[in-house]
């Protein structure tokens, strides 16, 4: 049995969304030139994944899953639908939720809180399509939290993870312009071997028990 | 055809239909291969128990050796080592029990599969537990005095390929037969394994793999010698 | 020496563009300008020059690793017959640390030197293939890499592991950032980080780190023998879970005997000295003080992380003695700084100037941090009890931001001066 | 992350013109979606431990995408461009899902291993990359030599990868032994690290150094 | 309100060489020459010709892209050669002196009852802006701007300096003079920088219509850089200008005497000259006749300037526009074996900022260093020796490495715009990577010149 706080630094360090399952990766090469942008993207998923994390909990743990259903049983005269099982549906659910929320997150920020939008704006579009969001509703439901707060916690360490591994890289990127990268690695090559260096020196965190 | 693409009303249409489509083409899909997708995970669970009492199997042959080795004979224990009555064991999904921390540890539910094999009788006990990386698991077989081991396999998600993933190997998972789950079984790194029935010799380098398969050996079985303790007088 | 400048430097038209051996003129450069420095004059700005170059730096860092060289030659001898004399009752008195000195020491010799040649040898292959490539001569980094690799291995581990371990961290590691000067990783810990996750069994275990259990286990019917033990003092610390800690074979019972068990199984003064078994040169806190104290007065390392390094290792050990949590975190913070490589690490791999944070008070904070997390790791992840080479690895990885931030904090006070001014 | 859009509009073209071999050809190396156009990382290299893992991962990519493209191209003059994005999604959704069920039906235990990274094929920018860039614009049949000019392109480097890391992590290929015995006995050992993801990276990022350092052409200004 | 400054960083480099405390005249040089070189950036357009004849004070050339800045003749006699180099351009203009000292005449004229717009018009008309630099940048000052302070470091701290409070001791009048034709060119303040290690001379002492600063420390201490960096730092967008003490003896004098004063006093240094004394001489006057038989060694460097920052120029070449002194070291141009001069041996010979030599013992040894590089050039290795002899709170090598990386917004940000190469001389000795910085940072100021001036 994991703690809850288990849960959220292993989804920070040893399960990285980065390091450990490459997801989310095509923003992340794109958008870690510089520390700045990397950070604002970071923010943005850490936000999204906090909001998507928990709808798409619910999501999963009253309407898709194998018996989710129970609750519509028996006062509203629906019979056997502790037996329903909609989880083939998940896939297409998380993305159709994602996607909207990511709308709506926009509009809500846009209009309610310019100040961030204006941090955030440009790489909110970017979100929808990042497989870390989605991946991290799949792991969710994958790893069957059994709690809310489980769920949170595990939606925000991964994005705080996400977010230490684009500002890390997008510093050590800064770094390297100096270097003299053989022009065949430049850009993406020398990107990819970083991360993999970067994968192995956070493996330091795997197996840390709290 | 002079249909208008961006009129709200075709959109509208076009999502419907589309939804329509969609929809009766997955859950067709998903109940017509229910039963196949049903029978893999029986199968897969049925492999793990013939295994842990030495009968090797393979998805083709599983659920016939199943039916003949263990068949229905199963039972579900509590925590507290009674025998609950109108339990499925064999739907119980131990790893899932595990992991929910919804439910307490003293209503967890033990299933026991009874088998027989050349004519000896043994009760496969599954196991769940913790390992370095992930979850780890096995089943164990006890023979006739319902205390000595017959049986073991071990199986995990993630350990390190080597190390800790070594707990898989046959060589590792024998040193458990003769053993009494009746008592705490250690693993030990100094290699005195070969020379005591109740210690085991360590993984090299999987140190807390493991020490993981020794913490869940010893309180599940605790849980089950508490049943046996119970049934044998 | 004339003589010899006049010959060599006779040939110099010969490996020039358009002579005769122009393709090996990458050897011929590092062979020449290792004898003589070369007669390039200054051209403008600056007319004089320090005396100091590169390959004096890196060579003072080689002579401040000797004393971790020599010790460890001597305590790899020490441990195999150490370990030997449990099935071979002649060798009982060599467990005193200084009885048969001769012996261990050519003991030691057979099996680092080895170490030494097939890293050199590996590394500077490939440092020579670069440079062929690239048409110029050696660069000095791998001098020192060179010799830090063999020191971060156990004794016995297999000379091709090296060899491979080698050529990863100098292609993977360096060359595809440009070579010396470019890199992000410290090489020598590439090489040792790469064979720990390649190869476990021969990296980490209770096996690897006394040249010669494996044969002894053998003579000894695969049982380890009454009184004996492979494992590191982390190792042992580390070697257990839940209520039954074991510390040289004995069971404790809670963790203030834990505690005194392990001070009285590896006394601080021998942990200090480094008569204790690990990797070839890490043992002796004394022998890398003795470096490092070379290396900050010469100025060649940063004292700033050396001594916000051990500070922040001392720190963070008082503050989990004070959560106490397991009995690893009861251990006396003191100790975390002389076993297990903490000194080595400190001295030698913290402070590689290229890969370290480059920035007065990044240094600082790379330092604090890095000892803090060396400290971390080893309490609460039983996975890797030697924690230090990991956690300069991960501070390799973000010692970049600390500049970025230290940086900014540099311009943000320079923008300031205009708005208050 | 998206490219301009490429118009093919010959009125009748033999069924392999130069053009389509080249809609084929092309993504296999010169405009291979992972090395050059960046795209799909993050479903590629995650199962890229076991050969076998890796062939069902392509094979699951090379059927979204070409049923995915071939109904997009039939459907691109029906779809209201308001929610092209959504019915490409759902399009997408709904072939992963077929995709998924039938691995778990068939193939169990490779299900079990692909385990979430099928569903992120949903997020696989190659295919919504090309249902965008190619399928809204084109006819059926270019449509599907697209598909499996990029599924393949994206397969070859998957399985190169995953054949380095089995054989040299595992010593094995497709889950059988293929290294001798006798290598063992002399010492060798299995590379761990190959196993674990960082290796993932660095493989590609050599098959990258290989490739660009063979056609300079697709080098990047920093 | 003057300010103190205390440096704690920096570093004094002692060679052998000082000249000694006693002015004579030089000969009358058999050549001058006014060199565009000195003038970084400067596109000369000529206005005389070979053959022509001149006046002292008679223009030469003028900026191509600012035309009111006016170079002139320091000599009367006669424009000999324009040496041209690499496309046409021009290196040289030399000028044969006669006998004759015809000047253009003006009527003299106290500054302080002038307007700055005449005092202005007055030096860019007569040769005398380009005594002015300006910072950002390093250049000959833009008269278009109007700079927020004007600074005069009032002593050199570089190896083997010339001592200006010797040079102008007994100039009160014409440096006061000086001073107040500047105190006309900004509405700021005019700043004039006394070293706090030693009591200056009266003339900087009693200076007026100026603020009187001091600061203590190690080189670079003088660099006026440095000075401006403590006391009235500038942004982008702002400017400052900046005059060497002699120089504006030289404003004070045309001012007061109303003719273009060329004489300099220059001091001849370096262990390689006998005779180390202070010259009389004019600006841009032929060396030859001062260092010609006045050599200890054949196989020399003679520099004119000082051996940081100086410039390499031949036995018979000329004294450039700023410089006050002249430095011959020996030529370094030898391979020495690694065990006994090279990069192993002992090394008492050498100075450094590193402990890796005996002599950091020798607290007061001075050195005859030559100009070899000791090493060869290498990506940076080591860090933190830079800092060491930075007193400016500037990132020394991350400013590089933006400036090599052509980051402009880096460069901007990490303080490009208060710098000049030769505060970063220094750094360059110390370098280990043996990279040439000051170079580096003259490309920056160049790439910052075109994209953002």
């Amino acid at each position: 049995m994991e703690s809850t706080l288990d849960i959220f630094v292993k989804a920070i360090f040893s399960e990285n969304m980065i390091f450990a399952y490459f997801l989310g990766m095509c923003s992340y090469l794109a958008v870690s030139k510089t520390v700045k942008t990397g950070l604002g993207l970071g923010v943005a998923v850490i936000f999204v994944l906090g909001v998507t994390i928990p709808i798409n909990y619910l999501l999963e743990n009253y309407v898709l899953k194998e018996g989710a259903l129970e609750w519509l049983n028996p006062e509203y005269g629906i019979n056997g639908s502790s037996t329903i099982n909609l989880s083939f549906l998940s896939f297409i659910m998380f993305i159709a939720v994602i996607a909207s929320i990511v709308q709506l997150v926009e509009m809500l920020v846009e209009k309610f809180a310019p100040a961030l939008y204006g941090a955030l704006g440009i790489f909110l579009p970017l979100i929808a399509v990042n497989c870390s969001i989605l991946g991290g509703a799949l792991f969710m439901q994958d790893r069957q939290y059994s709690t809310m707060t489980d769920a949170v916690a595990f939606g925000l360490g991964s994005g705080i993870g996400w977010l230490i591994a684009i500002v890390f890289i997008a510093a050590i990127r800064e770094k390297i312009r100096y270097s003299n990268v053989p022009p065949a690695l430049r850009g993406l090559g020398i990107t990819f071997i970083i991360t993999g260096l970067m994968g192995i020196a956070f493996m330091s965190f795997m197996g840390i028990d709290y | 055809m002079a249909i208008n693409k961006e009129s709200n009303a075709y959109t509208f249409g076009f999502s419907i239909f589309l939804v329509v489509v969609v929809g009766a083409i997955l859950s067709s899909l998903s109940l017509g291969l229910k039963p196949l997708k049903d029978k893999n995970a029986e199968v897969k669970k049925q492999i793990d128990i013939l295994n842990a009492i030495g009968v090797d199997a393979d998805r083709s042959n599983a659920q016939e050796l199943y039916a003949q080795y263990v068949g229905n004979n199963t039972f579900v224990v509590s925590a507290q080592g009674e025998k609950l009555e109108g339990e499925d064991a064999f739907a119980l999904d131990v790893q899932k029990q595990h992991r929910d921390k919804t439910i307490a540890e003293e209503a967890r539910k033990f299933p026991v599969f009874v088998a027989n094999k050349d004519g000896q009788t043994m009760d496969v006990l599954p196991t769940v537990g913790k390992g370095l990386w992930g979850p780890i698991w096995g089943f164990v077989a006890v023979g006739d005095d319902m205390e000595t081991i017959v049986g073991a396999s071990f199986d995990h998600k993630t350990e390190t390929p080597g190390l800790g993933a070594e707990i898989k190997n046959t060589s590792f998972e024998e040193q458990y037969i003769g053993a009494k789950m009746t008592s705490n079984i250690t693993v030990v790194k100094d290699g005195s394994g070969k020379l005591d029935a109740q210690k085991v010799d360590g993984i090299t380098g999987g140190t807390i793999t493991s020490k993981g398969v020794e913490e869940m050996m010893n309180r599940t079985m605790a849980v089950y010698a508490a049943y046996f303790s119970k049934t044998k007088i | 020496m004339k003589a010899l400048e006049k010959i060599i430097h006779n040939l110099d038209p010969k490996f020039e563009k358009g002579g005769k051996w122009e393709k090996m003129y990458p050897l011929y450069e590092t062979l020449s300008t290792f004898l003589f420095t070369p007669k390039h004059v200054t051209k403008k700005g600056a007319h004089i020059r320090d005396g100091v170059d590169l390959k004096r730096t890196m060579f003072m860092v080689v002579l401040a690793l000797i004393p971790c060289l020599l010790f460890g030659i001597y305590n790899t001898g020490h441990w195999h017959y150490e370990i030997q004399s449990y099935v071979n009752p002649a060798l009982e008195g060599y467990r005193d640390y200084l009885t048969g000195f001769g012996d261990k020491v050519i003991y030691g010799l057979i099996k680092v030197l080895p170490l030494v040649i097939v890293s050199y040898a590996a590394g500077l292959a490939v440092e020579f293939v670069f440079g062929f490539i690239k048409g110029h001569g050696l660069h000095e980094g791998f001098l020192v890499s060179g010799m830090l690799i063999p020191l971060t291995m156990p004794a016995d581990v297999p000379l091709w592991m090296v060899a491979i371990a080698t050529i990863f961290a100098v292609v993977i590691g360096k060359e595809v950032f440009g070579g010396t000067g470019m890199n992000i990783l410290n090489v020598a810990l590439t090489a040792r980080a790469f064979l720990y996750f390649a190869y476990p069994t021969a990296m980490s275990g209770d096996k690897v780190w006394k040249s010669g259990t494996d044969d002894m286990l053998v003579q000894a019917g695969n049982v380890m023998p009454d009184g004996a033990s492979g494992a590191t003092a982390l190792g042992d610390l580390a070697s257990f879970v839940g209520d039954s800690p074991v510390v040289a074979g004995k069971v404790m019972s809670s963790s203030d005997d834990l505690v005194a068990a392990f001070e009285s199984a590896y006394d601080p003064i021998h942990a200090f000295i480094g008569m204790i078994p690990g990797s070839v040169g890490e043992t002796s806190t004394l022998a890398a003080l003795l470096g490092g104290a070379i290396l900050i007065f010469t100025g060649v390392a940063s004292w700033r992380i050396i001594l916000s390094f051990f500070a922040g290792g001392m720190l963070f050990g008082l503050l989990m003695n004070g959560v106490g949590a397991n009995a690893y975190m009861d251990l006396p913070g003191y100790y975390h700084l002389i076993i297990g490589g903490f000194a080595f690490g400190a001295v030698f791999m913290a402070t590689d100037p290229v890969t370290a944070a480059q920035t007065s008070w990044g240094k600082i904070w790379y330092g604090l941090l890095g000892g803090a997390l060396t400290v971390l790791i080893r309490v609460l992840n039983p996975a890797y009890p030697e924690g230090i080479m990991l956690a300069i690895l991960f501070m390799n990885v973000m010692a970049p931001l600390i500049d970025h931030y230290v940086v900014q904090t540099n311009i943000k006070r320079r923008q300031k001066r205009f708005k208050t001014a | 992350m998206s490219e301009s859009v490429e118009k093919v509009k010959a009125p009748s073209e033999p069924l392999f013109s130069k053009k389509n071999k080249k809609l084929i050809t092309d993504p296999l190396s010169d405009n291979n979606p992972i090395t050059i156009q960046v795209l799909g990382i993050c479903s590629a290299l995650a199962i890229t431990v076991q050969v076998e893992q890796a062939f069902f991962m392509s094979a699951s990519v090379l059927f979204v995408l070409i049923f995915g493209n071939l109904s997009i191209s039939l459907l691109r003059n029906l779809i209201p461009s308001r929610v092209r994005i959504i019915v490409q999604l759902v399009v997408v959704a709904s072939l992963v899902i077929i995709v998924n069920e039938v691995l778990q039906a068939f193939v169990p235990d490779v299900s079990e291993k692909l385990s979430v990274f099928v569903g992120l094929i949903i997020t696989n920018c190659i295919i919504m990359g090309r249902f965008e860039a190619f399928a809204m614009g084109n006819k059926p049949w270019p449509s599907v030599l697209d598909a499996v000019g990029n599924a393949v392109g994206y397969a070859w480097i998957l399985l190169v990868v995953a054949i380095f890391r089995e054989v040299l992590g595992s010593g094995k290929f497709w889950g059988m032994e293929i290294l001798p015995q006798g290598f063992y006995e002399m010492g060798y050992m299995n590379n761990n690290l190959m196993i674990l993801p960082p290796m993932a990276l660095i493989v590609v990022g050599i098959i990258i150094w290989i490739q660009r350092s063979k056609n300079p052409t697709l080098v990047e200004e920093h | 309100m003057s300010k103190t400054v205390k440096l704690r960083k920096g570093l004094d480099i002692k060679l052998v060489g000082e000249a000694d405390k006693l002015k004579v005249d030089a000969p009358m040089p058999a050549s001058v020459a006014l060199k565009p070189t000195d003038f970084h950036g400067l596109v000369p357009k000529m206005v005389a010709k070979q053959g022509d004849k001149v006046k002292i004070g008679s223009v030469i050339f003028y900026d191509k892209y600012n035309e009111a800045i006016k170079f002139v003749s320091p000599v009367s006699g006669v424009v000999e050669e324009v040496v041209r180099g690499a496309k046409r351009k021009i290196l040289e203009v030399r000028i044969t002196p006669d006998a004759q000292e015809d000047a253009v005449k003006h009527e003299p004229k106290d500054p302080a009852s002038l307007s700055g717009e005449e005092v202005k018009a007055a030096m860019l008309e007569n040769g005398l802006w380009p005594f002015l630099k300006q910072r950002p940048l390093d250049i000959v000052a833009d008269p278009n701007v109007e700079p927020k302070a004007i600074f005069v470091s009032a002593f050199d701290s570089h190896p083997l300096a010339p001592d200006y409070d010797y040079i102008v001791h007994g100039q009160d009048q014409f440096f006061q003079n000086g001073l107040n034709a500047l105190a006309k060119l900004t509405s700021g303040k005019v700043h004039l920088t006394l070293n706090g290690n030693v009591p200056a001379d009266a003339t900087f002492q009693n200076a007026k219509n100026v603020q009187i600063n001091k600061i203590f420390g190690k080189h670079p201490a003088g660099n006026v850089g440095t000075q401006i960096h403590f006391i009235d730092p500038i942004d982008k967008g702002q400017f400052v200008f900046t005059v060497n003490p002699q120089d504006v003896v030289a404003i004070g004098k045309f001012f007061a005497e109303g003719q273009y004063d060329p004489t300099r006093i220059v001091a001849l240094t370096g262990s390689e000259v006998k005779n180390r004394k202070y010259y009389r001489t004019i600006v841009g006057a032929s060396v030859t006749g001062i260092v010609n038989d006045n050599l200890e060694s054949e196989n020399v460097r003679v520099i004119s300037g000082n051996a940081l920052t100086g410039e390499k120029i031949d036995r018979n070449g000329y004294l450039g526009f700023y410089d006050a002194q002249i430095t011959v070291l020996p030529e370094g141009d030898q391979y020495k074996f690694f065990l006994t001069k090279g990069w192993l041996g002992p090394g008492f010979d050498k100075f450094s900022s590193h402990m890796l030599f005996p002599t950091w013992l020798m607290k007061n040894k001075k050195y005859r260093l030559d100009t070899n590089m000791n090493g060869e050039e290498r990506g940076f290795v080591v860090t933190g020796e830079m800092e060491k002899v930075m007193p400016l709170d500037i990132l020394p090598m991350q400013l590089i490495k933006a400036v090599m990386t052509k980051d402009i917004d880096a460069m901007e940000l990490l303080g490009i715009y208060e710098v000049a190469p030769e505060d970063f001389a220094l750094c360059e000795y110390v370098c280990t990577s043996k990279i040439d910085i000051q170079e580096k940072i003259r490309e920056g100021l160049d790439l910052i010149k075109e994209e953002c001036m």
